[in-house]
């Protein structure tokens, strides 16, 4: 297993003081904490390297491209992507999906249908509203049964010759399901619909290949594996990404201009207009070997200890309901205890020093599913110990107590 | 009756008597629960304050050229804070209430819920008193 | 004036060797440098302060709410904007520009008009490119004179009734040439066109102040301005940015989300979904509030001695040619020598540790206007100096006797 | 015929006789001023490499088991490495080049030139002649 102690060294923020307590830090499926060997990489690049990439060919811009490029072998590499060029570099999991969902409008008709879940973060919702008022397309909703898990059977049933794309997150961002991807995606390709997984919340956790999964695209975001805040990336098959329309018109997308035409450039660089996240991208890919230096086993096995600790503690204090208690799920927690506000066990909590959020988590759905204002969610990361979580159940027990 | 100033000042003084953060929760807590919550007439979506995570009606009538307002929230802790802001705020004029400078806030140590977070609206809440009162004075 | 020397220190990369003597950095204009005060917040925010923004309810959120959105009132005061939610952050200009152009698609038809000018960078040609093939709009171009200025006399002709949009730079990455923009908006206005001016190049030279132009858009980019990349903003004129659809669907653009309906926020969250680049944003903040503490007046004063004392020394080498040697440009020199190959240039400029650009600039349509490939350009800042200068001039004449 | 890994070791010896980069860099330049410039017929887009600043063109011939690779540029220095880049491959098999390990451009010390850059293109030169090599191979 891995020695949380050392792992702790390597993230400056965790030593912090919050209301004179330590920080304790279970925010981490909003986002994730940046270790020195990331931080350090990012403030290198602007001491050793900063320059504007691809276009120039003096020794500075040849070198941050090469670390640039490099990041981009690093995420195709590690996700076993067949080619570099199926790895876009986006401003993070959001903008991903928003780069399908505007390029497919031109590829959808009234007669199309689209299928997400219930349980989809509003990032992988909204796009597809908007997309579905601009083309008419019919959107479907796979339900959630009452234990958090997709209802597959609905989903078969849904699955009708005219689906064109299923959008489904890998694993809930305020449950933690692990959803059955490898099913949803097999499933679609037996009835010719593509599919994109929204992997904002299952690239943290355990390791993926998406070439095994066969899915068609798949987005996630930086900020959640321990990388910087700006940047993500949206992977798709060649020949369905050289089928969309370029997202954005600038800089590097191009390989002609003139006013009567203008012709776009290969992937990626047809959906990397502008000037990057160079940075982000570098740093990005420093996070990534960070993880793998401690090993996706490692941290998998060892979240699952937290989240079976913290589980079974939770479980003992009066009144609580945790949504979505599973088996097949990442270490993410969201409970409620009898009618106070989730919003009131946070503050209370955060007087503790206890980063935990509440709300909706962007899952306004959910919430409507289940009829709460929201939840109080705990997500761990393999930095955290069993001795947080011990103060943090006292912490619950104490808000409940003044509450009461 | 009271400046607003005045009543600023004797909740700080209030809030000097207690030890630690817990007492000052407990006692919002234990505001919140004395506090009228509405009948379900005025939780509507047109009092609902935005930018709080939790849910935030504020109800307001002029008279007299007095402004009383009456809130409720689904949350506890909100509940606390909003009856201190209507104490703070209820039953003084348009043009007091635009001009008064709220730092009781702070000074009673609840900066946290005083950030930029639209989650948390307690800026929202002060904001939209003082568009009340704007709005009551240009009616005048 | 300033002490170069002195603000020489606050930026580590200007100590870097390459091919073993020192960098002399003249490719400001691609991407400008990064002094220490900023780098140290971007490593201080991951240090102290990461957290995901404006949802959560604890202190480590609120913290990062807070610095976050005091560089938004940073933004706002250095360009004169009146309202905080009129600042959008974006990932850079292109992304700007692409908010708007995707955003007007529904406001325009097949007898509107647009206007751009001739010199204008590819991220404010492509955009419009693109939107006129959707809706059936004409694109105008402002011509250049051959001294690199506008032809301000055809563009009151082009200023037709069915002209609805402008879209200008207020400087040339290529040339530097400083357009009238006043001019240019206030006629557009008459004429009840609206304006977006793309400040990537003049933002970091002189200041702007937004209201007293009246423009209606404004774009620009951090990293132009000692700022981070992959960070932005787009400013425009409330009343204009609210009648546009959102750019993007997801997290925190929304205010209420349900499979019947979703609300979008205001602004500016509407234009901000998903985490946005956080770490940046603030860095952004920070470069801003160091370049002010420079002062732009001695900044601009500054350059213009470099660029006066360049453009001087330069002339004397055999065969050049500078493009667009006015007295209205920022410190941007772009010049050919003989008919040698900028690339050519560039090379052996190169192995003297002086990056230089050369090639294009993304101003495909400025080179066929010269009808040449590409120039080399040089581009001051005000951390260069009169003998970085000295040791550029040398190089080139050695580089020149090399080739000829 | 010398084979390529021998062309490419006599380059390196050559390289290794001058004392700086400046004399490097002249002797490109002297190659790429002596390689004979494309008829116009040949400096066509289907000859282009794609991804890089200055122009190359490369032109191919397959006889006798053998590929014959003219090239050309606007670029002198572009010219110059190309002019080694012929001397290597040129007249050769299609599987030695499929398998060949190019090297000497790393060791005669031009690796800036083999950045990952679009711009620069030398890479894309090597890949654009390997993709040549395969072609006539599959055609066999
Ligand atoms: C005039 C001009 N417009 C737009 C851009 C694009 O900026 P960015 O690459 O930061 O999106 C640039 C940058 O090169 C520029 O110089
Ligand atoms: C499941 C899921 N999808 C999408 C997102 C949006 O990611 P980002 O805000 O990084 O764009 C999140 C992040 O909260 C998420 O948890």
């Amino acid at each position: 297993m891995l020695d949380v102690y050392k792992i702790r060294e390597d993230f400056p923020i965790l030593s912090k003081k919050i209301n004179n307590t330590d920080l304790i830090y279970f925010d981490n499926a909003a986002t994730s904490q940046t270790p020195n060997q990331v931080i350090d990489v990012i403030s290198d690049y602007y001491k050793n390297s900063n320059s504007n990439i691809h276009r120039g060919l003096h020794s500075l811009s040849a070198d941050a491209t090469d670390k640039y490029e490099n990041a981009r072998a690093i995420v195709k590499n590690h996700f076993g992507i067949s080619n570099s060029f199926e790895v876009i570099f986006t401003s993070g999991t959001t903008h991903g999906i928003n780069i399908i969902s505007s390029g497919l409008e031109k590829e959808l008709s009234s007669k199309d249908e689209l299928i997400i879940s219930e349980m989809e973060h509003h990032s992988n919702i909204v796009p597809w509203q908007m997309l579905c008022d601009k083309t008419g397309s019919k959107l479907k909703i796979i339900p959630m049964n009452s234990d958090g898990t997709l209802n597959i059977d609905k989903y078969k049933l849904l699955l009708t010759p005219n689906v064109k794309f299923v959008f489904v997150n890998h694993v809930s961002n305020t449950l933690g399901t692990i959803n059955p991807i490898k099913e949803i995606i097999d499933l679609a390709h037996l009835n010719n619909s593509k599919v994109l997984i929204d992997g904002a919340q299952s690239a943290a956790h355990f390791k993926i290949n998406l070439s095994e999964l066969d899915v068609d695209f798949y987005v996630a975001s930086a900020h959640k594996l321990c990388g910087p805040t700006g940047v993500g990336f949206l992977y798709g098959k060649s020949e369905l990404l050289d089928s969309l329309p370029p997202y954005q018109g600038g800089g590097e997308m191009i390989s002609n201009v003139t006013f009567k035409q203008t012709e776009y450039a290969e992937l990626p660089h047809k959906f990397e207009a502008g000037t990057p996240n160079i940075a982000g991208v570098i740093g990005f890919g420093a996070a990534l070997e960070y993880m793998n230096s401690i090993g996706f086993d490692n941290i998998e096995a060892y979240e699952k200890s937290l989240l079976d600790y913290a589980t079974e503690k939770l479980k003992k204090i009066d009144g609580i309901k945790i949504y979505g208690d599973i088996n097949e799920k990442i270490s993410v927690i969201s409970f409620n205890i009898k009618d106070y506000h989730p919003s009131d066990i946070g503050s209370i909590l955060d007087q503790f020093g206890i980063a935990v959020r509440t709300g909706q988590h962007c899952t306004q759905p959910i919430m409507d599913h289940f009829n709460i204002p929201g939840t109080v969610r705990a997500s761990f990361s393999f930095y955290n110990t069993k001795s947080e979580i011990d103060l943090f159940t006292d912490a619950v027990e104490k808000a409940t107590s003044m509450l009461g | 009756m009271k400046s607003i100033q005045q009543i600023q000042n004797e909740i700080i003084d209030e809030f000097n008597f207690f030890q630690d953060w817990s007492e000052k929760y407990q006692y919002l807590i234990d505001l919140g629960k004395t506090l009228p919550a509405f009948d379900s007439d005025n939780r509507i979506d047109s009092n609902l304050i935005k930018g709080c995570q939790s849910k935030v009606w504020l109800n307001s009538s002029f008279n007299n050229n007095i402004i009383i307002f009456e809130a409720d929230s689904d949350a506890i802790i909100s509940k606390g804070i909003i009856s201190l802001l209507i104490r703070v705020f209820s039953g003084h004029k348009p043009e007091d209430i635009i001009e008064s400078n709220i730092d009781f806030i702070e000074k009673i140590g609840l900066n946290s819920h005083l950030s930029q977070t639209r989650a948390n609206g307690l800026l929202s809440m002060v904001k939209q008193i003082k568009i009340y009162a704007l709005a009551y004075q240009s009616k005048k």
